[in-house]
C-alpha cells in the first residue's frame, strides 16, 4: 500500500538557482568555521522524515513543554518502531522556544532553512503559535500545533498552520455549558486571567450558558503577573451557583488555598479547568479545598473503569501510571489532559504523509491536502484520547471532553462529551487560500 | 461583601504584600545603598531561598513546623552563601562599576534561573505551612499562617534595625555607606563589608521568600516580581532611607490591595503603577529620600 | 566716561533650614570691574554667587543683570545673558579633549536656530581660548589627563568660550603653585579688558593685586566694601577675617 | 589628526554596510533571515543607545516605545487597513509621541530614579495591552493580515525585500547615531552625560536636551517596532514586556555603551549565543549567562568600548 521510492543518487528536490548555488559556496566555506553554519543535506528518499518540535523548555511553559517532549518521544519512537512513515524512519529535532513568541519564530525558520524539516510541530502556548505561524506560512513549511487556542479555527492564521491532535478552547468550554446549566446550576461566576486565554473562556462560555438559559453573573478578571488571589473574592456576587476558574500559571495553588480559606465550608460549586493544575498532585496540601469539585480534563489522568485499551497502551508508551505520574517518579505529574495532542498528531502527520505519498519537502502542498481531506478519526492506538472528527476547512478537530469530580484523592470521570457539542459554525475556509 | 468588611480584607491582604516585600526590598536597599550597585540577580536569590525551604522541608520530612523551622535557616545560609561567593569571585573583579554590574547580575540571573530550572524543575511545588489556623471572621476566613508572617516580617526588621544602629558591624555599614574612602581611611575594612552587605541584602531575600512559600509555593520563575517590586520600594522609600523603605513597601503593599476593591483588577494595576510612577515625578528622590541618587 | 551699574541685587536672600547663608544682601556692580568676594570659611561666598548664576533660587530678594531682572530665570537662561561661572572644584568633562570641552562652551553662542555651528569658525573661536590661556598645545589631549592647573586654565578657557559679560571665578587659584599662579594674575589682567570680574579667592596677594574694589561678606552679609587699601584698613574686616 | 580619524571612521561604516549589503548574496538562507532580524533589533538597539550611550538616560522603559510602534503599525493594519508605508510612518509618530510625553514627566528625575520611572510607564503600557484586550489579544497577539505588508508594491515577507528593507532600517540608524554621535548637539549630549550641572552652566537647557535625545531615541524605537511588526507579521504584548527593555539595554552594554556600532556588535553576539547554545542544550540560558558574565569581566566597557578604550581611539 505504501509506496516505497529509494533512489540511489541524491538528487535536489529543486532546481539549482544561482542564489542558491552562491548560497552553497558561502555556507560550505564558512561551515568548518561555525557550528551555527553547519549544511543539512536536501532531505532524501533514505533519509528519516525530519520533523522540527518546538518545545517549551525554558519560560513559563517549561512544565508543559516536558510532558509534550516525553510524549513525542514515545510517539516517534513508536512509529519508527512500526516501520516509520512511507519507510522512513522519523527524527525529531527538538529545540527550545523559551516560551516567546519571538524566539517561536526564529525556530521555525530554523527548522524549515537550516534543519530542512519537513514540518515543523509542537508547541502550546498560544503566543508562540501566533508569533511562528505567519513565518511557517511564509516559509511554507507545514506547521502542526498543539495548543487547543482557538486561533488556528478562527481564520488568524494560515493554510500552513493546522490542529488536528487536540479540540480548540472554544469547541471545549461550549460542550461543558449544558452539562454546568443541568448539573451545578444557572448562576455561574467566572474567574480567569486577563489574557486572551481568559477572554476566550469568557466570551465563549456566556454565550454557551445563555444558549442553555443560564447566566452569567459575574466576571473577575485577574491581572498577569497577580500572585495572590485573596482580595478577589469578595468580588464574587452573592447567589453564585457556580464559581468557573480557569488560571493559568504556577499561581493556582495560591488561589485553590485561598479561595479554602475564603469560603470555608460553605461555598457554592466550583468547576474549573485543569490547565492550571496540569502537573500538580491533586493531592498536593492546601488542595484539599477541591475535593467534590469538578474540572474539565481534555483526557481523564487517572485510569478510569471505563478506559479504552488504547488508553492503557499509550500511558505505558508514554510511561504514566495509572494515576498519570510518571512510572519513574510518582511525584513528577503529567500534563495528562493536553499532551495526547502530541502523540496524536505526529499519528495525523504519519497519515497524512502516507496518504500524499510525501517523498520530500516539495511535496509539503500535497501534504496539506492530504491531512485536509481526513475527516473521521476512531479510537484507535493512533487516537487513544477517543475519536474525532477533523474540519479540513478550519484545521481544526473536534473531540470528546471529559468532567470529573475530585475524590477521594481521584480524578473520577463523571460526564463524557459528544463531539457535536463542540460544533460551531466555521469562520474560515483556509483551503480557498492558495498553496 | 459589604464595603467595611471588603475593606478590611483589602487591608489584611495587602499588609501581607508589604510585610514579605519589606524584607525583600530591604535586602535590596542595603545593597544599593551601600555598593551603588544594581542589583539584578536579587530576585533569583528571593526564588532560590525558596526552592531550598522546599527541598528542605522535602527532605527532612519532618513535621511541618520543624521543616519550616530548619527552612527558614538552612535557606538564608545556603543563599548567603552564593551571595558572597558572586560577589567575590564577579563583583568584586568589576570594581562594583555600575554599569558592569548590570550585565554580570543579569548573567547571573540567568544562571541561577537555569539551574534551578534544571535541579528543581518547572513546576510549582508547596511547602505546608507550619501552623494550619483559619481565623474566622465574622464575614470571611483568613490564614492564621498569613498573620504569623505579618509578625515575623516585623520581628526581623527590628533585628535588622537593632544591629544596624546599635552595633559595632552596623556602624562599619553604615560608615561605608555615608562614605567608602573616608570609611577606609578609619581602617574599615570596605572589602570585607561589601561581601556581608551582599550577602546579608541576599539572606533578608531568602528569608521573605521562606515566610512566603507556604502562601505562594516555590516556582523557579517567581523572583522576577519581587525584584521589581523592591527596586520601586527602594527607590520610592529614598536611597538610602531603611525607614523609608520599610515605609514604601508598606504604601504599596497596602494600597495593591486597597486599589484592587475600587477597580477592575487590571485597572486597578495601572493606576497603582501610573501613581508610583507620578511619586517618583514629583519627589524625585523618593518620599524619604536624602541622598541623590 | 560713567561706569554702568551690569549686576545688581536687593535683599538678596537664601535660607536654609535654620540657617540664613545669605542675608538681605544688596550689592552692585559696575561694568569693567575687577571685584574680589572675601570673607571667612562659612560667610556665605559660594551661595551668594549661585545665587547669582542661578545655580539656586533665593528666598528673597531680585538679581538685576544688565537691566532686566533675571531673578526667575534658570541657570541657563542666565549663562545665555552673560554670566558666566567656573567651578570652585575643578569640572571639566574629564572624558572629551580640551579642544572638545572648549568647543562646549562656544558652540551655543555661536549656533544658529537649529543648525549647529560653522565648525571652522567654531574651530578658530576654540582655539583662540585655548590660546589665551596657553593650553593650544595640549588640544588633543583628554582633559582628565591633564594636571590639575591645566586643568584650572581649562576651565578658564571654558569661561571664555562662553565671551561673558561678567566671568565668576570660584577660587581659581586653588591648588596651584606660585608659577602657575603668576600667570593666572595675567591672564585674569588680560581677560578683564573684555569682561567684568568677580572673584572668590582666599589668596590674598591674588586679591590685593588684581581687584579694583573688595567686598567682604560675614555671616551671609555685607561687612565692609571698598578699595583693597580701604579693605586692608577696615577694623571690623580685620577682626573678622584678616586678624586670624 | 582629527580629521583623518573622521575618514577612517566613515570609511568603516559605510563598509560595515557594504559588507551587509554584499552578505545576503552568500549567506545561507537561514542566516539570512537570521541576519535581517538582527539588523532590525540591532536598529532598537542603536535607538537605545541615542538615550543610553550617548546621554547617560539609564532607561529601563524602551519596550514601552518599540511596543508603541509595533501595536501603531498593527492595530492600525487590523482596524484600519493601513498598510506598511503608513504603519512605519505610524510607528515614528507613536513612539516620538509617547517619548515626548514620557520624557516630560519621567526626565525630572535622574539616575536610578528615571530608570524606575521609565519601568513603572513601561509596566502601565505592557498592562494596557491586556486592558484593551479586546482590540489587541492581550498576550496572544495578532497577525498582521499578509495583504497589508507591502511597502511600495514590495511583499515585506518575501526574503530578499525583507533583507533590504532590514538592511535600510538598519542603515538609516546607524546614519542617525553616526550623525549625533558626530554633531555639535552629540558633544553636548555626551557632556550631559559626564556632567550634568557643569553643561547647564555653559548655558545649555540640560532639561531640552535630554528631552530631545529621548524623542529621538523614541523615535527610533518606534520605526524599529513598527518595522519589526510589518516584517515578521505578528504583534504580541511580549514585545511591551520588562524583557524587551533590558535586552536592548543588555546589547548595548554588551557591544559598548556610545559607540556607533557597538548596538549592532552587541545584538549579533547575543543571537548568536543563544541560537548556536540551544541548538546543542536545553541549558542554553546558563551558556547565555556564563558567556555574560565572562563577558563583562574581560570587556568590561563592552566589546567595541574597550577596543576603542585600547586600540583604536578613532572609533565614534
Amino acid at each position: 500500500m505504501v509506496e516505497s521510492v529509494r533512489p540511489k543518487r541524491k538528487q535536489p528536490v529543486s532546481g539549482v538557482t544561482r542564489r542558491k548555488a552562491l548560497v552553497g559556496l558561502g555556507g560550505a566555506a564558512v561551515s568548518g568555521v561555525l557550528p551555527g553554519f553547519v549544511r543539512y543535506a536536501q532531505a532524501q528518499s533514505s533519509a528519516p522524515i525530519k520533523i522540527g518540535f518546538q518545545v517549551h523548555r525554558t519560560g513559563i511553559g517549561a512544565s508543559y513543554g516536558r510532558w509534550y517532549d516525553r510524549t513525542t518521544k514515545a510517539a516517534a519512537l513508536l512509529i519508527n518502531e512500526s516501520g516509520g512513515i512511507n519507510g522512513r524512519p522519523v527524527e525529531i529535532i527538538a529545540e527550545d522556544d523559551g516560551t516567546d513568541p519571538k524566539r517561536g519564530a526564529e525556530v521555525v525558520e530554523k527548522f524549515a532553512t537550516q534543519h530542512g524539516a519537513d514540518v515543523a510541530f509542537g508547541t502550546l502556548f498560544s503566543h508562540v503559535v501566533i508569533g511562528s505561524a505567519p513565518r511557517a506560512g511564509e516559509l511554507k513549511i507545514p506547521y502542526f500545533v498543539v495548543s487547543e487556542g482557538h486561533h488556528v479555527a478562527s481564520g488568524m492564521l494560515n493554510r500552513y498552520t493546522l490542529q488536528p491532535g487536540i479540540t480548540d478552547v472554544k469547541s471545549q468550554v461550549q460542550s461543558m455549558a449544558p452539562w454546568v446549566a443541568a448539573n451545578l446550576g444557572k448562576k455561574v461566576t467566572m474567574i480567569y486571567p486577563d489574557f486572551a486565554f481568559g477572554h476566550d473562556h469568557r466570551d465563549y462560555f456566556s454565550a454557551a450558558m445563555a444558549a442553555q438559559g443560564g447566566e452569567v453573573i459575574g466576571k473577575i478578571a485577574i491581572p498577569p503577573t497577580e500572585s495572590s488571589f485573596f482580595k478577589y473574592f469578595p468580588k464574587i456576587p452573592r447567589g453564585t451557583d457556580v464559581l468557573y476558574h480557569v488560571m493559568v500559571g504556577p499561581g493556582v495553588l495560591t488561589f485553590v488555598k485561598e479561595m479554602g480559606e475564603f469560603f470555608g465550608s460553605k461555598r457554592p460549586e466550583i468547576f474549573g479547568f485543569i490547565d492550571s493544575l496540569e502537573a500538580v498532585n491533586i493531592n498536593s496540601p492546601g488542595l484539599e479545598f477541591l475535593e467534590g469539585s469538578y474540572f474539565w480534563e481534555g483526557n481523564p489522568r487517572y485510569a478510569q473503569a471505563q478506559s479504552t485499551k488504547f488508553d492503557a497502551f499509550y500511558r505505558a508508551k508514554v510511561g504514566v501510571d495509572a494515576t498519570g505520574a510518571s512510572v519513574n517518579d510518582p511525584k513528577d505529574i503529567s500534563t495528562y489532559a493536553h499532551m495526547f495532542g502530541c502523540w496524536e498528531t505526529l499519528h495525523v502527520i504519519k497519515q497524512g504523509m502516507e496518504s500524499a505519498g510525501y517523498r520530500g519537502p516539495g511535496d509539503r502542498a500535497k501534504l496539506i491536502e492530504a491531512v485536509e481531506s481526513i475527516t473521521d478519526m476512531a479510537a484507535s492506538q493512533a487516537h487513544p484520547q477517543g475519536a474525532k472528527l477533523f474540519n479540513g476547512k478550519t484545521h481544526q478537530v473536534f473531540g470528546h471532553q471529559y468532567i470529573s469530580q475530585v475524590g477521594g484523592g481521584k480524578l473520577n470521570v463523571v460526564h463524557r462529551t459528544a463531539i457535536e457539542d463542540g460544533f460551531y459554525k466555521d469562520e474560515v475556509d483556509y483551503t480557498s487560500q492558495p498553496l | 461583601m459589604d464595603f467595611g468588611p471588603y475593606f478590611l480584607l483589602a487591608t489584611l491582604e495587602g499588609a501581607v504584600g508589604a510585610a514579605v516585600l519589606a524584607l525583600t526590598a530591604l535586602g535590596l536597599s542595603l545593597v544599593f545603598g551601600v555598593m551603588r550597585i544594581v542589583n539584578v540577580a536579587h530576585g533569583a536569590f528571593f526564588m532560590l531561598g525558596a526552592i531550598i525551604a522546599w527541598w528542605v522541608a522535602d527532605t527532612l520530612g519532618a513535621g511541618p513546623m520543624l521543616s519550616f523551622l530548619a527552612a527558614l535557616i538552612i535557606s538564608p545560609l545556603a543563599v548567603g552563601a552564593v551571595a558572597v561567593l558572586a560577589e567575590r569571585l564577579i563583583l568584586r573583579r568589576l570594581n562594583y562599576n555600575p554599569e558592569s554590574t548590570i550585565v554580570a547580575t543579569i548573567g547571573l540571573l540567568y544562571v541561577i534561573e537555569q539551574v534551578a530550572l534544571m535541579t528543581y524543575g518547572p513546576d510549582a511545588r508547596p511547602v505546608v505551612a507550619p501552623i494550619d489556623f483559619r481565623v474566622q471572621l465574622p464575614w470571611f476566613g483568613y490564614s492564621g499562617y498569613k498573620l504569623l508572617v505579618i509578625a515575623a516580617s516585623i520581628v526581623v526588621m527590628l533585628a535588622v534595625w537593632w544591629g544596624l544602629t546599635r552595633t559595632r558591624i552596623g556602624l562599619m555599614m553604615r560608615a561605608t555607606q555615608f562614605d567608602s574612602e573616608t570609611a577606609r581611611a578609619f581602617a574599615i575594612p570596605v572589602d570585607r563589608v561589601y561581601g556581608g552587605v551582599f550577602a546579608f541584602g541576599a539572606m533578608l531575600a531568602a528569608i521573605g521568600a521562606v515566610l512566603v512559600v507556604p502562601i505562594q509555593q516555590a516556582h523557579y520563575l517567581m523572583g522576577n516580581d519581587p525584584l521589581l517590586l523592591s527596586f520601586i520600594v527602594v527607590i520610592i522609600g529614598g536611597l538610602g532611607s531603611l525607614r523609608g523603605t520599610v515605609l514604601a513597601a508598606v504604601i504599596i503593599g497596602l494600597s495593591d490591595g486597597i486599589i484592587s476593591v475600587f477597580f477592575s483588577p487590571t485597572l486597578a494595576k495601572i493606576i497603582a503603577t501610573l501613581v508610583v510612577a507620578m511619586i517618583l515625578v514629583i519627589r524625585p528622590k523618593g518620599l524619604f529620600g536624602t541622598q541623590s541618587a | 566716561m560713567a561706569a554702568m551699574t551690569l549686576l545688581s541685587t536687593e535683599n538678596l536672600s537664601k535660607q536654609f533650614g535654620g540657617l540664613r547663608a545669605v542675608d538681605s544682601v544688596s550689592f552692585t556692580f559696575l561694568e569693567g570691574e575687577i571685584r574680589a568676594l572675601i570673607g571667612p570659611n562659612g560667610a556665605g561666598k559660594t551661595t551668594f554667587v549661585n545665587l547669582l548664576s542661578g545655580r539656586i533660587p533665593p528666598t528673597e530678594g531680585r538679581v538685576v543683570f544688565a537691566g532686566e531682572d533675571v531673578t526667575r530665570l534658570p541657570a541657563h537662561a542666565r549663562v545665555n545673558r552673560g554670566i558666566a561661572y567656573t567651578f570652585q572644584i575643578t569640572s571639566v568633562f574629564a572624558g572629551m579633549s580640551a579642544m572638545d570641552n572648549v568647543k562646549l562652551s562656544a558652540q551655543r553662542r555661536l549656533s544658529k536656530g537649529l543648525f549647529g555651528p560653522d565648525p571652522a569658525l567654531l574651530e578658530r573661536v576654540a582655539l583662540s581660548a585655548l590660546e589665551r590661556v596657553g593650553l593650544a598645545a595640549r588640544r588633543d589631549e583628554i582633559a582628565g589627563n591633564l594636571s590639575y592647573g591645566h586643568q584650572r586654565l581649562l576651565e578658564v578657557a571654558m569661561g571664555l568660550g562662553l565671551d561673558p559679560k561678567l566671568l565668576i571665578l570660584d577660587e581659581p587659584t586653588q591648588g596651584l603653585s606660585d608659577e602657575e599662579i603668576a600667570v593666572f594674575v595675567t591672564l585674569v589682567k588680560e581677560i578683564a579688558q573684555n569682561a567684568s570680574i568677580l572673584l572668590i579667592e582666599h589668596n590674598m596677594d591674588v586679591v590685593m593685586g588684581l581687584a579694583h574694589t573688595i567686598t567682604v561678606l560675614d555671616r551671609g552679609r555685607i561687612l565692609a566694601q571698598g578699595t583693597p587699601d580701604e579693605i586692608r584698613r577696615n577694623e571690623a574686616v580685620r577682626r573678622a577675617y584678616l586678624g586670624k | 589628526m582629527r580629521s583623518r580619524w573622521a575618514n577612517k571612521a566613515t570609511v568603516l561604516h559605510v563598509g560595515v554596510i557594504a559588507v551587509l549589503f554584499a552578505l545576503q548574496f552568500v549567506l545561507p538562507e537561514y542566516h539570512h533571515v537570521n541576519l535581517a532580524r538582527v539588523m532590525v533589533l540591532a536598529s532598537f538597539a542603536m535607538g537605545y543607545n541615542i538615550a543610553f550611550g550617548y546621554t547617560g538616560l539609564l532607561s529601563l522603559g524602551h519596550a514601552m516605545f518599540f511596543a508603541a510602534g509595533l501595536y501603531a503599525a498593527g492595530l492600525m493594519a487590523q482596524f484600519a487597513g493601513v498598510s506598511a508605508a503608513g504603519g512605519l510612518l505610524l510607528g515614528v509618530a507613536a513612539g516620538l509621541a509617547l517619548a515626548a510625553a514620557v520624557g516630560c514627566l519621567a526626565l525630572r528625575t535622574t539616575g536610578v530614579s528615571f530608570m524606575i520611572v521609565t519601568l513603572m510607564f513601561a509596566q502601565a503600557a505592557f498592562l494596557a495591552t491586556f486592558y484593551f484586550g479586546e482590540y489587541t489579544r492581550g498576550d496572544e497577539g495578532f497577525v498582521i493580515p499578509s495583504h497589508l505588508r507591502h511597502l511600495f508594491g514590495l511583499f515585506l515577507a518575501e526574503p530578499a525585500t525583507r533583507y533590504f528593507v532590514a538592511l535600510s532600517l538598519f542603515a538609516l540608524c546607524l546614519a542617525i547615531s553616526f550623525a549625533v554621535a558626530r554633531s555639535s548637539m552629540g558633544r553636548v549630549l555626551a557632556a550631559i552625560r559626564e556632567n550634568e550641572e557643569r553643561t547647564r552652566m555653559l548655558g545649555y537647557n540640560v532639561f531640552l536636551y535630554k528631552l530631545v535625545a529621548l524623542t529621538i531615541s523614541g523615535a527610533m524605537s518606534g520605526l524599529v517596532g513598527a518595522a519589526y511588526g510589518m516584517l515578521f507579521g505578528y504583534v504580541g504584548a511580549t514585545f511591551a514586556s520588562i524583557q524587551y527593555s533590558i535586552f536592548p539595554l543588555l546589547w548595548v552594554l554588551m557591544g559598548g555603551a556610545a559607540t556607533v556600532l557597538g548596538p549592532f556588535v552587541g545584538t549579533l553576539l547575543m543571537f548568536y549565543l543563544v541560537d548556536i547554545s540551544s541548538g546543542f542544550t536545553s541549558a542554553n540560558m546558563l551558556i547565555v549567562g556564563l558567556a555574560l558574565i565572562g563577558l563583562i569581566l574581560f570587556f568590561p566597557k563592552g566589546i567595541l568600548g574597550s577596543l576603542r578604550e585600547r586600540a583604536a581611539p578613532w572609533l565614534p
